[in-house]
């Protein structure tokens, strides 16, 4: 399946680009984009970074389906 | 009524406190957020916000909900500027309207400190020798 | 720069909230109170309200004096209407300008408890069948 | 002496005016003068009422002097 990966803020800046697109195993869950990105980008191997699918925060365990659109970034800081 | 909105245009605090005054409600609280240029002795010479906009949106409707479950308000009105903000210029309008003051100051300060930690928008200063985007507080989002 | 005014003419929150901006804050809590509608079943038609003008104008220095010691804030500001009020006209507002949100939130809040307790205004609610003086609490003010 | 009493709000309404000159005997405190005024005004008699002289609060047994202005009123409710 393919999924988009969205970058803001910090996150973009680390990694170089504001979004990203990957094929993934069908049993793929969050975590492990996390771990491709951290694996293709040093830059964010020591941040802490969260994940949102189509618009939602979910969890590593989560599971990811073809066509999701997901967002990782680094704790906001708005207001 | 409730609103959560995002501009690139500089916030009227009134037009935000204002537009919505429910005939039960004898007092609003605000939180008024502007660029402040001096941190102890570190100069910022301008801020530039970002948000992940659909995000940040169903994120700012669902803090409005949780606040109106949680304690006893009738309107809240939340602006939040993007972009380039100048010294002074305010990023964030959040206002609580009750019918009486106490749940509005405990509801207003109860929707800054979790907006701050959930809705998805970044903060970059510019100081005069560099700039760092601000990361936040993130502990114990709750995710789907 | 603090200020505490007296006024028969409609407040302007953002006159009062943005008059000034110390560069070292960061945040204002603006308490604004007006003229409730409905009190439960009740319908309130207009309020009045009176002062002993030249000791609220002491008293109203005397609180921003106090919360400027107790609290980490930069600026008071407050404005309270006399006269005969509208349904939805302002009749206080109370801001304080910090350069960070929580001192500013506890000041305010602590402002307009006080100010409720010791500056000598009255309010009188006038209401379809019949009007009433307010009588507020005063236990415990301090005497010279 | 003579001292001069002025009344706002819902004690101008009970009082029907809102200020009274008196003479007082030289030792005069403020409770001399509350307790003047409930004699005088029957409606006063089961208020609490709170005492300035010149513009600030003063307790029941502070002395007053020749030509002090005092306010004598009901709890406040400003706001």
């Amino acid at each position: 399946m393919k999924v988009n990966v969205l970058f803001f803020g910090a996150t973009a800046d680390l990694v170089g680009s504001r979004a990203f697109e990957t094929s993934l195993p069908e049993t793929s869950v969050a975590a492990d984009v996390i771990s491709l990105l951290r694996a293709k980008y040093p830059n964010l191997r020591d941040r802490k970074l969260l994940v949102a699918v189509n618009e939602q925060y979910v969890g590593e365990n989560t599971r990811l389906s073809n066509g999701d659109q997901l967002a990782v970034f680094t704790p906001v800081s708005g207001g | 009524m409730d609103f959560f909105e995002l501009t690139t245009d500089p916030i009227d605090i009134t037009s935000v406190s204002r537009r919505v005054v429910p005939l039960e409600c004898g007092a609003t609280v605000t939180l008024d957020g502007y660029v402040r240029k001096f941190t102890k002795d570190r100069e910022t010479l301008h801020l530039v916000y970002e948000a992940y906009e659909p995000m940040a949106l169903k994120e700012g409707q669902k803090l409005i909900e949780q606040a109106k479950k949680d304690f006893e308000i009738s309107h809240v009105a939340i602006v939040h500027r993007l972009g380039k903000l100048e010294i002074g210029e305010t990023s964030i309008v959040i206002s609580v309207a009750a019918p009486h003051r106490k749940a509005a100051f405990a509801a207003c300060e109860w929707l800054i400190r979790e907006l701050k930690r959930t809705v998805p928008i970044w903060k970059k200063e510019v100081f005069a020798d560099g700039e760092v985007w601000v990361e936040g507080d993130a502990a114990d989002i709750k995710t789907a």
